[in-house]
């Protein structure tokens, strides 16, 4: 496959900044976090471009790390939401207003 | 040396016996009563006047008496020393002899008074400033002695502090005697920068001895300045006359004493002693003279106006001052130094007749409520006489002796201004001297109460003084006339006469005769006509407007005030307000308000809202990018 | 290979020690019979235990690459565990009197201690982790493990929805920094085609003007940026303090500081050393603008951990100058060291203060300390001291500190960061003075000075706040007491 | 016994004094008596080194980048010690029946204050001075605000910020001139003798020296204080207890113009030459400013405290004209002021601790009520107005002579300061007139009580050593002159000539 | 040509899911896509060559951790109304533009001669991309990798534990009895 490299980065610019956007439009607390999947997985495409580009596992060994981080910051990330669920009877952000000033 | 030491514990007890009083009087007086402290104030004088009499019949002049060092100036350092010399001799004698014949007249005067051991206390610290002054060799010292006798005069001034105007009075002294010491002060820097040292004697052999670089003579003529500036706060001159007739706030026996023997001489000594230096700059002593002559001519014309006894005398005072400086200026030191003691004697007797007049009247000062008291107080009236009769310049008497030396020497400059000024001012002393002379003792009583005479204390000194003002005449009985001038001999060592009368003997006598007869018939013209204008005086005034000037003193006062006092408030409150209050304080509460506003401002960036943090992050991150971006080349 | 792992292994042991103990915790949990207080002595003693050992087995001269590349075992990384292993037994400390309440409140989130003290070590050993990473993987897995063992310990009261959102608030931003960050690893594997640091510094000095280089350093920095709470990236941490449980919040304003500088000094010094023509310029801009705008904003704040949070940014501004004049060549690590130890000592005993003195429920407001001297003597000297070290004012550690920063950065040439230091601390200098103000001078009466602390039975609390004050109070006068230390045992590179 | 160790006792004393008073239990009048004696103590302790020139103690304690605990004990700084020491005795004693809450913190903030103000003294290493120049805010910072007066939040806030602002300027120019030494020869030191020899053989070029120099002369203009920055003197003055503001003019005011004599100037000659036109000016502008300020104020706190603007302006200018004599007069006139302004607080202290008011309407005819006290104040305006006789005029002298015959400024500066003589005079009898001449404005006051004996023991040292000094200050002028004398000869060769 | 024509269609397709994924209000739809995207980023990684990467994504990220959101979401059953935001039309134009903007600052900055030229083609026997080669990696060079994998996984097991975690009631539950249920 001989696509240049620069074609797989402005690819995984694109998901990455798709994902920023969402990430900060969204109003509920669970869109935020498929955001944060899609520009983690943005980076991942990075990480691949790259090892293919040095063609040597680098890049896949960090993909798998990311991978493994990913998971567990959106399993963290939920059970917090349930918290904030439990006690807010919502996840919509404007609640999320307690600590301000 | 032997004689030394015992020459400098009596110098040394002379000068510190008033001082050691005064502390005594100041901390016992309560306790011991009038009785104890009049008698230990008199003694302590008449025992300082003795020393000062020993010395000055004992000792080798100049003699020059060193205790201890007091200013360490680098190179040189000045200590305290006194310098016994013909001019400081003679002033310190009359400063002991009459200080003592005052202390005795105020045990009298001052009877009865609540303070009276803390007047005595003043007055004798006064005693010892002036023996300071007169006595020390060093000009630092001479200053010591100068704002001591400042500060004696505001203390003894503001004596009866109870009410408000005699405060201010002493205030007002004090201030403008500093504004006179700002000149002192100046001056010895210029003379320390040019001599490098502030002993007077050195001084003066460096000034006979040396010549000067350019830049020399110019701190020299800063110098000259200065002293005279100094010389004419003290002694009440043109500028800085403005306190003494309010001087008059004080008791009696102060202003006999301080603002007319002794204290407002304090400036013509200081000319004399440095007179050499003066020599180098014949313009200042031009200005000396004109300021003399000015001064005089003014004062008198204000004397004639003034309705209180003690403010004519307090003028006449600043008006014979202005006599002495006008002799300095002419480069007659031996004349105002004659003329010095001779007012000495006839002002103080003057002052003190009326102080008793004025104790006879249960303090009435105003003469429009005098009259008639030839009969009730036949001593004082006498001794007042003769003290009129020497001030207005009558023959035999000590007042026209010395007065006429001076208008002599002023006719010898045959500069017609001065002359003209001089003779019109005699004219005008004697008419207002015969003017307060008939309104007090000739015509009818238009008092309230009954005038009694003086007890002995207080009439006693008015004889002894009517004696001295009249004999005082011999001290320097001209040679033309064929008297000894023992004073001008006496004080030949120290001051040189610039005018030397180069015509023929006979040419000379001839014209000094003339001179005498002239000045004397202006004298006795002045009191007749002044006996006619006011023999049977009513209460009436002159009314015209163009006298209004002169009754109000020209409102140099209230000029003062405008001028001076109130922008110097004004300014003050400006730079109180504006620059403390608004400009410095404006800019540290501005800036910390600034912070405070910032942090407010910055402070509401933290909405609470995540997605805005995350946006910020964001931006931030772009900046970063930004930055990079451009500075990529 | 398997010898290897385990020789390897027994080098790095004291690195091992955290998870170790932490699985220790776990089985013990697994009994289930001990209360909330049980786990904390527990751990503690582990702590110490460890300490001990990792200060007696320290060796200074020992320099040795382990797990094939992944870390590299030196006596800095030895200082950095120590420092954090001190950390979290402090922490420890200082949860204990608090565990032992009985309050609803708290009794709901204590039935989980032995969880929070995993997550508490697990945390503790990321900075291990960062300071030995030798590795991109493993300063990207270090990051990790500090950060989501932070986002649990924010959330730990799980009753209280301030706590609840500021782990849920942490988690989120943190997440969006580490995906940019790793965006910067990526692109500087990209550049070079290497993981490890030692490869990718001989390959940084060929691609000097790449621009994946450039980028990969950008992206880096900002998040590095973030976590060291720098002020473009720094406005989630008030609200972060402010929710978490004080002596979280104690943990989190060092520890992350900590690590994260352990890991940038040597990735920005080691690494990038060659190519810092590009990120100096902007280091030096983000900690002026730290140090500023983080004591402009304290100026106004009213509740004592928001203050607390902007004075913590700007302290990270002053340690990340500290970090700029530890360039090999021309400084040493000297300032930054002293600054770290120095103020995590005054920060966390501050924090154990808060924790001993406040009402869990309501958030602790400055006006509360009002008057606080006429009552509790003891409490209010020990906050004034720490304020005062904090404040930076001569005769406490926290001067001296500062002195060791401006003399480096004027030895080394940074005037504008030395007026912009010297500046944002008299800025810092007007809030803590107004926070004195309230303690020492006002007449009224604050909440606090009737609210009876919670009861602190082994004096752990108090052992902490002790040791603390005694390092600020002679700390600034006689500076050798952690110098010498730190001049013996640091020899970076 | 004369020797280092002795600097080490003059150095502990204080601290531990601290210590002590702090741990004194009990009700309010043990405390005060212990801390009285210690102050006491620490006085004849001073006073034993009355014949020292020169003492110096080498630390032995190992510190980072070569600072050492060095201490160095010249005439300069022991004068200022023997001040400190009497001038706190007095402020103690003298609050005793005044302070009612918090005695102990109140005596221990005092010997705390003490004793970082001899250590600054002391202190031979420039960075360990700056720490203790600091420190010494700190004891201040608390006696203003807890004892002070109702806006004493605003007034100690600003007296800390302004001084520590000023103060963080002149870390800078201390470190510069630290890394300058180390550069220049690889040597970690800030001891300041070290320092001195090596500027007097190869200083540094003018234009580092001159920005050093000014960072320096801002930090010590605030503390002195010099015109621009001197509006946080009469805030503090105002709000301050009776005993913290005697303090506070005695010898905080003085620590700026010491720092000036012993850092500033010594350090950075040709600076100090180049910039002491526009320093002259302020010190005038101070003086002048100082004066018709204070004779516009109500207040007598505040009237004292424009009048020591006026004072310290005289001893700016002795500094800045750079002449022997006006060292030696400016070095004599820190003492004088410290003991007539030190007097006139305690005077004003005793006038509020009975009618509880500072404005100067609110008295009136004192002469008669309380003959004693107008006495005392009469002696003490006129030694601040500068009477020949009293300390005050050979201060003032010295500086003005000697100021008249430098060649570093024009001599103009002197004339106008010389105005500031007469401008004095009009200030100090204004308040005297309003306070004891006159009558009885209130009737109260006709109820108030003159000195008792307590009240002599604490002025009769004073008059005594207003007069003492006037007379013979050789005693004191001595030593200063070897000291003089020594860094002159350091520094002529920059001078101008 | 065919994959290049091929890599074309697959980055179409991932950005559209992509946009999707940020731009549907409701969280179970954008699930939904995001899911869809993994399955193309999966088709792009094996265009690269790295096989079993792709599988990996499919199995690990879109099997595991969606399904994990799928459940979640599900379980909090949102109703519908309660999650229509209205986002201010200014706030997401602001965003859109930085987003723009980023994207357009990070394109001209890799833009280059080197990036741009295509990659050179894989040897044929080279190993790039299969299981024994990332494995012999994953095990010898980033072992320390590895085994921090495992604790950060342990780390979030531990933590979901702590936070999730709810004291059981211990009286019976109401609703067991036929009772009405509590809305």
């Amino acid at each position: 496959m001989s696509a240049p490299i620069a074609y797989v980065l402005f690819l995984s610019f694109a998901v990455f900044c798709f994902g920023a956007c969402g990430f900060l439009i969204r109003k509920n607390a669970l869109s935020l976090l498929i955001c944060l999947e899609l520009m983690l997985s943005g980076v991942n495409m990075a990480f691949v471009g790259f090892s293919r580009l040095h063609q040597n596992e680098g890049g896949n060994v960090l993909y798998f790390l990311v991978i493994t981080v990913a998971a567990c910051e959106s399993a963290i990330g939920l059970a917090l939401i349930l918290n904030f669920f439990r006690l807010k009877k919502s996840v919509r952000l404007d609640e999320a207003r307690a600590l301000e000033g | 040396m032997e004689e030394q030491s015992h020459l400098q514990c009596i110098a040394a007890l002379a000068v510190l016996l008033p001082l050691v009083g005064s502390a005594l009087w100041f901390s016992l007086g309560k306790k011991f009563g009038e009785k104890f402290v009049s008698i230990g104030a008199v003694s302590f004088l008449a025992l300082s006047f003795a020393c000062i009499a020993y010395i000055f019949f004992t000792a080798t002049l100049p003699l020059r008496i060193n205790f201890f060092q007091w200013l360490p100036l680098g190179t040189s350092s000045v200590s305290f020393a006194f310098l016994f010399d013909p001019l400081s001799l003679a002033l310190s004698m009359v400063v002991t002899g009459v200080g003592t014949l005052i202390h005795l007249y105020a045990t009298g005067y001052m009877h009865g008074d609540a303070g009276f051991g803390r007047f005595f206390s003043y007055l004798n610290l006064f005693v010892f400033s002036m023996l300071m002054l007169t006595l020390s060799d060093s000009l630092p010292g001479l200053f010591l002695g100068w704002e001591g006798v400042g500060l004696c005069s505001y203390l003894l001034i503001s004596f009866w502090f109870t009410d408000e105007a005699n405060a201010s009075a002493g205030k007002k002294a004090f201030i403008v005697n500093r504004v006179g010491d700002f000149g002192f002060l100046l001056a010895m820097f210029c003379i320390f920068k040019v001599f490098g040292a502030l002993s007077i004697p050195e001084i003066l052999q460096t000034v006979q001895a040396g010549n000067f670089s350019g830049d020399d003579l110019f701190w020299t003529r800063l110098a000259c300045f200065g002293l005279v500036l100094g010389a004419a706060g003290k002694s009440a001159q043109i500028p800085l006359y403005v306190w003494l007739p309010d001087a008059m706030a004080g008791p009696t026996p102060v202003s006999a004493l301080i603002h007319a023997a002794t204290m407002v001489t304090a400036g013509v000594y200081l000319c004399c002693r440095m007179q050499p230096l003066f020599l180098l700059h014949l313009d200042v002593l031009n200005v000396i003279a004109y300021m003399g002559a000015i001064t005089a001519f003014f004062a008198a014309t204000i004397a004639i106006f003034q309705n209180d006894i003690k403010k004519v005398l307090a003028y006449s005072t600043i008006s014979q001052l202005g006599y002495m400086f006008l002799a300095v200026g002419l480069g007659a030191p031996v004349a105002a130094y004659f003329h010095l003691i001779t007012h000495a004697f006839f002002k103080a007797l003057l002052f003190l007749g009326a102080g008793s007049v004025i104790h006879g009247l249960h303090h009435e000062q105003d003469m429009r409520h005098m009259g008639g008291l030839r009969t009730k107080m036949p001593i004082t009236f006498w001794c007042m006489t003769i003290g009129v009769l020497a001030i207005a310049g009558v023959p035999p008497l000590s007042g026209f002796v010395s007065k006429d030396e001076i208008l002599h020497n002023v006719w010898g400059n045959h500069d017609w201004t001065l002359v003209a000024l001089a003779f019109t001012t005699a004219f005008m002393t004697a008419f207002y001297m015969g003017r307060l002379w008939i309104m007090t003792f000739f015509g009818k009583f238009r008092g309230h109460h009954e005038a009694h005479e003086s007890p002995w204390t207080m009439t006693s000194v008015l004889v002894i003084l009517a004696a001295a003002s009249a004999l005082a005449g011999i001290l320097n009985w001209p040679h033309l006339w064929g008297g000894s001038e023992t004073l001008g001999t006496y004080l030949s060592t120290v001051v040189q006469a610039l005018i030397h009368h180069a015509e023929d003997p006979a040419h000379a006598l001839q014209s000094s005769l003339t001179l005498a007869v002239v000045s004397s018939l202006v004298g006795l013209a002045g009191l007749t006509i002044a006996y006619f204008r006011y023999r049977n005086f009513s209460g009436e005034e002159f009314s015209s407007p163009a006298f209004r000037p002169f009754q109000n003193k020209y409102y140099i006062d209230e000029l003062y005030d405008a001028i001076v006092v109130k922008n110097l408030r004004m300014f003050g409150k400006f730079l109180w307000k504006v620059v403390d209050g608004f400009v410095l304080d404006g800019v540290l509460n501005g800036s910390a308000a600034l912070a405070s506003r910032t942090s407010t401002y910055l402070r509401q960036l933290q909405t609470g809202l995540m997605q805005q943090y995350a946006l910020w992050i964001w931006i931030g991150f772009l900046i970063l990018l930004l930055g990079a971006w451009t500075g990529r080349s | 290979m398997f010898e290897k792992l385990i020789q390897d292994s027994m080098t790095a042991l004291p690195m091992l020690h955290w998870p170790i103990l932490a699985c220790l915790v776990l089985v013990v949990n697994l009994f289930g019979r001990g209360g909330p207080q049980f786990y904390l002595g527990f751990v503690a003693l582990g702590l110490i235990a460890s300490l001990s050992w990792d200060i007696a087995i320290f060796n200074n001269e020992l320099r040795e690459t382990v797990f094939s590349g992944g870390v590299v075992w030196d006596s800095y990384a030895q200082v950095f565990t120590i420092i954090a292993k001190a950390m979290v037994l402090v922490v420890t400390l200082t949860v204990f009197p608090v565990a032992g309440l009985q309050t609803k409140f708290f009794k709901s989130a204590f039935d989980q201690t032995a969880e929070f003290l995993v997550c508490l070590l697990l945390s503790g050993m990321g900075v291990s982790i960062l300071a030995s990473a030798a590795d991109l993987t493993s300063l990207f897995l270090g990051l990790e493990i500090m950060s989501i063992g932070l986002y649990c310990l924010c959330g730990f009261y799980r009753a209280d929805v301030r706590s609840t959102e500021s782990g849920f608030k942490y988690l989120m931003i943190g997440a969006f920094s580490t995906a940019i960050f790793l965006y910067g690893v990526a692109f500087i594997y990209g550049a070079t085609g290497e993981t490890s640091y030692a490869l990718i510094a001989q390959k940084m000095t060929t691609l000097a003007g790449d621009p994946l280089v450039k980028l990969g350093v950008l992206f880096t920095l900002a998040g590095l940026a973030f976590k060291l709470a720098f002020v473009p990236f720094h406005l989630n941490t008030a609200d972060v303090y402010e929710g978490a449980p004080t002596p979280v919040t104690g943990y989190l304003a060092t520890i992350v500081k900590v690590g994260v500088l352990a890991a940038s000094l040597r990735l920005l010094w080691g690494v990038l050393e060659s190519v810092s023509g590009m990120w100096i310029s902007s280091w030096i801009a983000l900690c002026a603008l730290s140090i500023v705008i983080g004591n402009v904003v304290a100026l106004q704040q009213r509740t004592m951990k928001k203050l607390l949070a902007f004075s913590s940014i700007s302290h990270a501004g002053f340690m990340g100058l500290g970090l700029l004049v530890s360039n090999p060549q021309s400084g040493d690590v000297f300032p930054l060291m002293s600054y770290i130890i120095v103020y995590s000592a005054m920060s966390l005993g501050l924090f154990a203060l808060l924790t001993y003195l406040e009402n869990g429920e309501k958030p602790l407001l400055i006006e509360d300390l009002r008057g606080l001297v006429r009552k509790k003597v003891w409490v209010s000297l020990a906050l004034g001291i720490f304020i005062f070290g904090l404040a930076g004012i001569p005769p406490f550690a926290g001067f001296m500190i500062k002195f060791w920063i401006f003399q480096a950065l004027i030895e080394q040439g940074y005037w504008t960061a030395a007026w912009i230091g010297v500046l944002g601390s008299l800025l810092g200098a007007a809030y803590y003075l107004k926070v004195l103000m309230t303690i020492f001078i006002s007449e009224e009466e604050g909440s606090l000075i009737s609210y009876a602390p919670p009861r602190d039975p082994i004096l752990s609390l108090r052992l902490v706040v002790i040791a603390a004050t005694l390092l600020t109070l002679l700390g600034g006068v006689r500076p050798q007491l952690y110098a010498h230390w730190i001049f013996s045992t640091l020899a970076l590179k | 016994m004369l020797n280092s160790n002795y600097l080490l006792v003059l150095f502990a004393f204080p601290f531990l004094a601290t210590l002590i008073v702090s741990m004194v239990r009990g009700r309010g009048q043990a405390v005060t008596w212990v801390s009285i004696a210690l102050a006491l103590g620490y006085f004849i302790v001073v006073l034993l080194g009355l014949t020292v020139t020169e003492l110096r103690y080498e630390a032995t304690w190992f510190l980072p980048l070569g600072l050492k605990y060095g201490l160095y004990l010249d005439s300069y700084a022991y004068y200022l010690i023997l001040l400190s020491s009497f001038l706190t005795l007095l402020a103690l004693f003298y609050s005793r029946g005044v302070v009612e809450k918090k005695i102990t913190a109140y005596h221990a903030l005092f010997h705390a204050l003490q004793a970082t103000v001899v250590a600054c003294l002391l202190c031979d290493d420039l960075v360990f001075f700056y720490v203790f120049w600091e420190a010494m805010l700190i004891p201040m910072y608390f006696i203003i605000g807890v004892w002070g007066g109702q806006r004493r939040l605003y007034a100690t806030m600003k007296f800390f910020l302004y001084t520590f602002a000023g103060s963080l300027f002149m870390l800078l120019g201390l470190i510069a001139v630290y890394i300058y030494y180390y550069k220049a020869t690889g040597v970690w030191t800030a001891s300041f003798q070290t320092l001195m020899e090596y500027f007097q053989t190869n200083p540094m070029p003018v234009t580092v020296q001159s920005w050093i120099f000014l960072t320096f002369v801002l930090s010590f203009a605030i503390k002195v204080p010099l015109f621009p920055f001197h509006t946080w003197l009469p805030d503090a003055h105002v709000e301050a207890p009776t005993a913290g503001s005697v303090i506070l003019a005695g010898i905080l005011l003085k620590m700026g113009t010491y720092g000036l004599m012993r850092f500033a100037v010594p350090l950075f000659p040709e600076a100090a030459q180049a910039f002491a036109g526009p320093l002259c000016f302020l010190s005038v502008v101070g003086i002048i400013l100082g004066a018709l300020v204070a004779w516009q104020q109500t207040d007598i706190k505040k009237l004292i405290a424009y009048s020591s603007v006026s004072h310290l302006g005289f001893v700016t200018l002795g500094i800045f004209m750079m002449t022997e004599t006006g060292w030696n007069g400016a070095y004599l006139q820190m003492i004088n002021h410290g003991i007539s302004t030190g007097a006139l607080f305690l005077l004003v202290g005793f006038l509020y601790d009975q009618r509880h008011t500072r404005d100067i309407s609110a008295y009136g005819g004192l002469a008669k009520i309380l003959p004693m006290f107008t006495l005392i104040l009469v002696v003490m305006t006129l030694s601040s107005v500068a009477l020949p006789g009293t300390n005050g005029f050979v201060g003032e002298f010295l500086i003005l002579l000697g100021s008249f015959q430098s060649n570093t400024a024009s001599w103009i500066w002197v004339v106008l300061a010389s105005v500031g003589v007469i401008l004095g005079v009009i200030y100090m009898l204004h308040m005297i007139q309003k306070l004891c001449y006159g009558k009885p404005s209130k009737p109260e006051v006709e109820t108030m009580t003159d000195l008792t004996w307590k009240e002599w023991v604490l002025y009769s040292p004073l008059v005594a050593l207003v007069f003492f000094m006037g007379i013979y200050p050789i005693w004191f002028l001595g030593p200063i002159q070897e000291k003089t004398a020594g860094i002159f000869a350091t520094i002529a060769p920059f001078l101008a000539k | 040509m065919l994959q290049q024509s091929l890599f074309i269609i697959m980055a179409a397709l991932v950005l559209l899911t992509a946009g999707l994924v940020a731009f549907r209000p409701r969280p179970i739809e954008s699930a939904m896509w995001l899911i869809l995207n993994f399955f193309f980023t999966a088709g792009l990684y094996v265009l690269l060559g790295s096989h079993f990467v792709a599988v990996i994504q499919i199995l690990v990220y879109a099997g595991a951790i969606m399904v994990l959101f799928v459940f979640v979401i599900l379980l909090l059953n949102l109703d519908p109304k309660e999650l229509g935001d209205e986002t201010s039309l200014h706030w997401s134009s602001v965003v859109m533009f930085v987003g723009m903007l980023s994207f357009l600052l990070l394109i001209l900055h890799v833009a280059g001669p080197q990036t741009l030229e295509p990659m050179e083609g894989l040897l044929p026997d080279s190993k790039f991309g299969s299981v024994e080669a990332l494995a012999q990696k994953l095990l010898t060079d980033y072992v320390w990798g590895f085994e921090l994998a495992g604790v950060i996984l342990l780390l979030a097991i531990v933590g979901v534990g702590m936070l999730a975690y709810r004291k059981p009631k211990p009286k019976t539950p109401k609703f067991l009895d036929h009772q009405e249920r509590p809305v």
